[in-house]
């Protein structure tokens, strides 16, 4: 290995297979990890990065292969067994209980006890300490986990995963709902772990977070090594091709199209979780990004637009048309929206992939009052296929899928809803970089043929690659919005932190 | 002219009685489970005893009678749970080959070859009759019922009313609309209570014995035993007890015993061509402190259970 | 390669009805009732017993596929069954009094879904409450009795013996199988079907698709309390009297049926074929073990082993085919 | 500002209670009833009367609180006081006789505990099988009839008018208090709660946390079958016999009284002085109506209605406070 700090490994894993019924899932894996190093691990959705960790951290149990920490033999028969042996992990799915407040999910499993009683002061003070220090001291400790957002919940899992003092870190996309300002606390963060020879496994989709902090990188595909080797010195387009097998040209790949006339016009809605009335415009053909930190209210909005969350005042007019305030008659109107909360709102997880995707859409298929089935399948299969779902067929349930591919079935079923005006928020959550650039390419295609796109994304990059306009968000009012091309990386998070633009 | 399987030498098989009763955890049905083993035993049958899943159930007990009609018994003794729902089954019964002798409460029509039980009505007015003369025609009186829908209570309670009314327009009724439910539990919560609002009240009456266990633990407890007249229905030790120690004034008993023996004797004598009567009564005794100690009122509080446990 | 793909399908095809099969395998290798356990008459009985719980189970299936339950079940079949006896007893025709029972369960069960989806309760304790409720009216218009209606073709529907004879089974059963074809097809290949299974997969995914959870909600309830109210006529054409007290318990029978069969609590499993073989395997059960003449406790032993059994068995198969 | 604030939190402080106030004030004001219906001896039977209910309500809440149930609540009630009344009369020393008991209870719901996590079926069904075992058990150890057994201290436990008389309550209220007291503790302050809450909430959280839930389900469901076991100790003193047809249904009682007190059937919520509370609203629901004099149907028809009351009035509370 290539590791600058050469010493023995921390942790290295050998042979590693896991099959999941007829699903290979892994198949001889090797992985070294040196101490002090931060070590990126790398694939495409569905290659096994995290099936390859949750049996780091024993959460699954690997079918073949061994494991050694520090030199010793290690083979934790559960969670606790690798929490045991220094792993701590953040997983990709968060893994929070919603009732419990942030101090107790903080505490979750390794609660300070004095025989058996909680001891609270000590663990409070530490707590609050690590998300001040992750530049979050607003975040309550005795909030309850369901009342606080997406991103403000992903701060949480890493606070725990912070506090557990581990040797080794996995951090499984701790990023994908993060704002940059906070991407960048957590990279200071590890670097400062990195200093107290902490090793830490560092899974993303973001190239360039992982240009930015990792030392190493190894590369998964299909299951199995790809390569491996150290960041420095290997260029972005080698990392991609190994991921994907070929070389990738283009990652925000661009589609002509023209704005047309109003599609959407919100005018000062207020929602009832929102802060600030909002005021925007959205015409057909047009894509419009919404920049902003975690609780910036940009969610919040969608969900009023979508008719959600109760509307205190303001109006919708969709096509010049109002149209009562709930999902399905906003569905009718032509609205879809993609939830940013995959697993909570987005998908039915023990329903198959052919549920999931015809869903909002059922009546093509309808003959007779009967559903259609073989046309229903064939039409998901076809959407499965258009959108490289890597699944066994449209009748698995969609909890089999990796994070990404589950993010993709969300994306099919909203392009199988047929939406005039599509409110994405984080649509590109946790998808790998090829299939992204194929998403770009379909939002594109998607405002060529004169639908209006509202582009929700804490990944700047995106935002300027793709969109026409955009607005940013500051404290749940727009405090600027200007043409993409007149915005820079360094002028939206300056107008996301300052709410001056 | 019926052929007699049971006793005639050479045939090995003996005939096969299914006797179905209301349920199987009341001291009264296990006395007719007594009674009719008893009869068994001497004349050498064998029983199949069968109540409901659940405790006075009427469709299960319908369940119950389909299932051993399906089963093939040579006669049943049932103890239906409606006069009305059981006709079917027992119809049923009868069109396959398979006699029916009812005990314990009515079935309307004549479905069946015999009817054997306690006139409850007249159970009802005895219990009457002994608290109208306890409080001397004077007074203020609880009546717990059992059941909603349970028949044979139901007569009971309304023998016992129409006593007061006819006989002893003295005594006023506090409250007859309270039912005490399947368990005890049930029964000790509402007689408590009641007792907690009446607490002056001068005479308890209760119809069966589940009902008048849970108001006696209630009395007891409410530190009423032996201030209050109460008068109850059925047997069990604790109630004996009671009787002796004067918390009870007096208990209406039946003769389960002899109920669930005459049950199977009448229909083995049926299918061995004897003949039976139509309708046997098998009587209601009130049994007090005073006459418990002879030997009819004995053989009635503590009627010889041992032939279930061999 | 073709014939263990044949033996394997042909597994697959059996599996769901392993409990059952397993349960009539044990009742006809027993001696005592070997040679009538599986006679037609005795299959008769027992399709007949399972009519009313069978009903019932169709409607709390739908329901529990939404993540629901419904404990209102057997009081509404009572009540359903007093009101129909009710009527012909007032003289009402016996059709009139039949859909008079039947608007009756409808009735109680929209109400159990307007409270829930109004009141934002948990289907638990609005059924719960109108568990009590239901029993109470039931009670209250049978003025604590029972209802002695005179016959009429009502009470034919669940006879044994059926006029005319070729029909063989009764009425009631034949109603059962079609309506669980019926319901079967709904939940398969109806949008309804469909947004039913989603709202009890995941609720907030569902309102996101623009299903109307709440309409859907109200409605399901509904066509349970329908099911159940054709119970309740049932229940009565067996009874031939209108009886408030009946059926106490029941509900937990015909929850366990459904969840036997497959039916998951948190929503979003359960299927009609399943539940019906959940509500024969308690039939066969039952009656096989009355037909031995085992004790009551020990009936309530065995086939509370027996339920544990045929759950976990199922649970086994699931992971092993997964 | 200071005045307001004080009012707010005397109001939140008062909120949970309102339900309970709710039926309270109800009964107080009815003319019939109001002089006796707060007099200190209805209190102590209405407390006496809660005892069974509430040391099952202590169990439960915790078994709800990880998401599960108990449906064999009930039949270990039973079960237990069985026993015990066996032991007893079987001569064995009345403590030692009240330990078995307890004993019974606890290997019950271990019982349960062990079949739900070994077997991975889901606590409806297995609680639901042993609860058709335990009722078995429980009748087949009486013989089909009550165990009579001579008055010991045992019977005391429950006795209105305890001896020492300075006691004012029986011991067994007094018991109630104590443990409902310490659980109370055990939920909010030991890590033994917070993974009960933690496992209700998010299981697979709670699991890749590092909790051991399966040892933890299963030392729940042991303790819930404790609390039972101790119910069916108390029903047995209550009743001086061991009664196997006891406590029918008791468990929708007691899981209602949980619900009602703010446990959530999904897991992850729950409070032990909501469950007191709901157990007490049940408590005097029946005892005020019973003193009404108001016939059955009708008391079953208002605690109906007053289930699904007090319960919206706690969410109504609940929504506004957010
Ligand atoms: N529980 C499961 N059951 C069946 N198949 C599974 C399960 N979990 C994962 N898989 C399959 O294993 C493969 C690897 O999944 P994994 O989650 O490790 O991918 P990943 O690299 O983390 O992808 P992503 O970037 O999308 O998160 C996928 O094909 C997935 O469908
Ligand atoms: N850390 C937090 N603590 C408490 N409440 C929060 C927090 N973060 C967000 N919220 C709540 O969420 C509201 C808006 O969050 P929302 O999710 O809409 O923001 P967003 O711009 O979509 O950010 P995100 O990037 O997280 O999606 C806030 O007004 C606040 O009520
Ligand atoms: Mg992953
Ligand atoms: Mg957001």
């Amino acid at each position: 290995m290539t590791s600058p700090a050469a010493s023995a490994p921390v942790l290295s894993m050998n042979r590693v297979g896991k099959r999941f019924g007829a699903t290979v899932a892994l198949s001889g894996v090797d992985f070294e990890l040196g101490p002090g190093q931060v070590h990126a691990l790398l694939g495409e959705n569905g290659a096994g990065k995290s099936t390859l960790m949750k049996i780091l951290s024993g959460a699954l149990r690997p079918d073949e292969g061994e494991m050694a920490l520090a030199g010793r033999p290690y083979a934790p028969d559960g969670p606790l067994a690798g929490r045991r042996g220094g792993v701590s992990m953040i997983y990709q799915e968060l893994t929070l209980a919603p009732h419990l407040t942030v101090e107790e999910n903080v505490c979750l499993g390794r609660e300070p006890n004095r025989s058996g009683f909680l001891v609270r002061a000590e663990a409070r003070r530490r707590i609050r300490e690590t998300l001040a220090f992750l530049g979050h001291p607003e975040i309550g400790l005795d909030e309850p986990i369901r009342r606080l957002s997406v991103g403000a919940r992903q701060i949480v899992e890493i606070t725990r995963s912070l506090l557990d003092q581990a040797r080794i870190l996995v951090m499984d996309e701790p990023t994908s709902s993060l704002s940059l300002e906070d991407t960048e606390r957590l990279f200071q963060v590890i670097r400062k772990l990195k200093a107290e020879g902490v090793s830490i496994i560092y899974i993303s989709h973001f190239l360039e977070e992982v240009q930015a902090v990792a030392d190493v990188y190894t590369v998964l595909r299909d299951g199995q090594n790809a390569g491996s080797g150290a960041i420095a010195g290997t260029p972005l387009e080698e990392i991609i091709r190994l991921m994907v097998g070929k070389p990738v040209t283009e990652l925000f790949p661009h589609v002509d199209h023209r704005p047309g006339e109003v599609l959407l016009a919100v005018n000062g809605l207020k929602g009832a979780r929102m802060a600030e009335p909002v005021t925007l415009e959205l015409r057909r053909g047009e894509i419009l990004g919404l920049a902003g930190l975690i609780g910036a209210g940009r969610t919040e909005t969608l969900r009023a637009i979508f008719g959600l969350d109760g509307i205190e005042s303001g109006t919708v007019l969709i096509a010049g048309r109002p149209g009562a305030s709930n999902p399905r008659s906003r569905i009718r109107q032509g609205l879809g929206l993609l939830s940013e909360d995959r697993q909570g709102e987005g998908l039915a997880l023990s329903r198959s992939l052919a549920d999931n995707i015809t869903m909002s859409r059922l009546e093509p298929y309808r003959k007779f009052g009967l559903l259609d089935e073989k046309r229903r399948l064939a039409a998901a299969a076809e959407w499965m296929r258009t959108m490289a779902i890597k699944a066994s067929g449209p009748r698995g349930p969609a909890s089999s899928l990796s994070g990404g591919n589950q993010q993709k079935v969300i994306l099919a079923r909203l392009l199988h809803q047929q939406a005039d005006v599509l409110l994405f928020d984080e649509p590109t959550r946790g998808i790998d970089v090829m299939s992204k650039a194929q998403i770009y390419e379909w939002i594109g295609r998607l405002a060529a043929r004169g639908k209006g796109i509202l582009f929700v994304s804490s990944y700047f990059p995106e935002l300027l690659g793709v969109c026409d306009r955009i607005a940013v968000f500051y404290r749940g009012r727009i405090a600027a919005e200007r043409p993409a091309g007149d915005w820079t990386d360094e002028l939206l998070m300056a107008a996301a932190t300052t709410g001056k633009a | 002219g019926r052929t007699d399987s049971g006793s005639k030498p050479g045939v090995s098989r003996p005939l096969k009685i299914a006797v179905i009763p209301k349920g199987t955890t009341h001291e009264f049905w296990k006395s007719i489970h007594a009674g009719a083993l008893q009869a068994a035993r001497e004349l050498g049958v064998e029983i199949i005893w069968k109540g409901p899943q659940k405790e006075d159930d009427r469709a299960q007990q319908i369940t119950v009678v389909e299932d051993v009609i399906s089963r093939g018994v040579d006669g049943i003794v049932l103890a239906p749970l409606d006069d009305r729902a059981l006709i079917r089954p027992v119809q049923d019964a009868m069109r396959d080959k398979i006699p029916v002798v009812i005990v314990d409460s009515g079935l309307q029509g004549k479905d069946y070859i015999s009817f054997v039980a306690t006139d409850n009505y007249q159970g009802g007015v005895l219990a009457g009759r002994r608290m109208g003369s306890l409080l001397g025609g004077q007074g203020r009186i609880l009546v717990i019922r059992y059941q909603s829908g349970s028949a044979s209570t139901t007569e009971r309670e309304r023998g016992f009313l129409e006593t007061l009314e006819r006989e002893f327009p003295g005594l006023t009724l506090l409250a007859k609309d309270q039912y005490a439910g399947p368990t005890t539990e049930t029964a000790y919560q509402i007689a408590e209570n009641l007792l907690s609002r009446f607490h002056d009240a001068d005479g308890l009456f209760c119809p069966n014995e589940s009902s008048t266990f849970g108001a006696l633990r209630a009395v007891q407890e409410a530190g009423l035993a032996g201030k209050i007249r109460f008068v109850g229905f059925d047997s069990s030790p604790k109630l004996v007890q009671a009787l002796a120690d004067g918390d009870l004034d007096g208990l209406v008993l039946q003769n389960p015993v002899k109920m669930g023996y005459l049950g199977v004797r009448t229909i083995v004598q049926y299918l061995r061509g004897e003949t039976i009567a139509q309708l046997i009564d098998t009587g209601v005794t009130l049994v007090t402190k005073d006459n418990m100690a002879s030997a009819e009122a004995k053989s009635l509080l503590t009627p010889d259970l041992s032939i279930l446990d061999r | 390669m073709n014939s263990p793909n044949k033996l394997k399908s042909a597994i697959n095809l059996v599996a769901p009805f392993l409990g059952l099969i397993l349960v009539l395998a044990l009742f006809s290798a027993m001696p005592d009732v070997s040679s009538r356990f599986l006679r037609l008459a005795n299959l008769k009985a027992v399709a007949t017993q399972s009519v009313i719980v069978a009903m019932g189970a169709l409607g709390m299936t739908l329901v529990i596929i939404t993540g629901g339950i419904d404990l209102s079940a057997a009081s509404n079949i009572a009540l359903s069954g007093v009101i129909t006896a009710y009527a012909i007893n007032r003289g009402l025709p016996p059709l009139l009094a039949v859909l008079l029972g039947i608007l009756t369960g409808t009735l109680v069960g929209f109400l159990n879904g307007l409270l829930i989806t109004r009141l934002r309760l948990v289907p638990f304790i609005v059924t719960m409450g109108m568990m009590g409720i239901a029993r109470g009216m039931a009670k209250w218009i049978a003025r604590n009795q029972k209802i002695d209606a005179p016959l009429t073709w009502v009470n034919e529907l669940m006879s044994k013996s059926p006029r005319p004879s070729w029909l063989l089974l009764a009425p009631g059963v034949w109603l059962m199988i079609v309506l669980a074809v019926v319901m079967a097809v709904v939940l398969r290949r109806t949008v309804f079907g469909r947004h039913a299974f989603a709202i009890g997969s995941n609720e907030s995914a569902a309102r996101l698709c623009g299903i109307r959870v709440d309409g859907a909600k109200v409605a399901i309830y509904a066509v349970c309390g329908l099911f159940l109210g054709l119970s309740g006529v049932m229940e009565f054409s067996r009874l031939t009297v209108g009886d408030p007290t009946v059926a106490v318990g029941l509900e937990l029978d015909i929850i366990a049926a459904v969840v036997i069969g497959g039916g998951s609590l948190n929503g979003g499993e359960g299927s009609i074929l399943g539940s019906m073989i959940g509500v024969f395997i308690m039939s066969f059960l039952r009656n096989g073990c009355t037909m031995m003449g085992w004790p009551n406790y020990i009936q309530e032993i065995i086939i509370g082993i027996i339920i544990i059994a045929a759950v976990s068995l199922d649970r086994v198969r699931h992971r092993s085919a997964a």
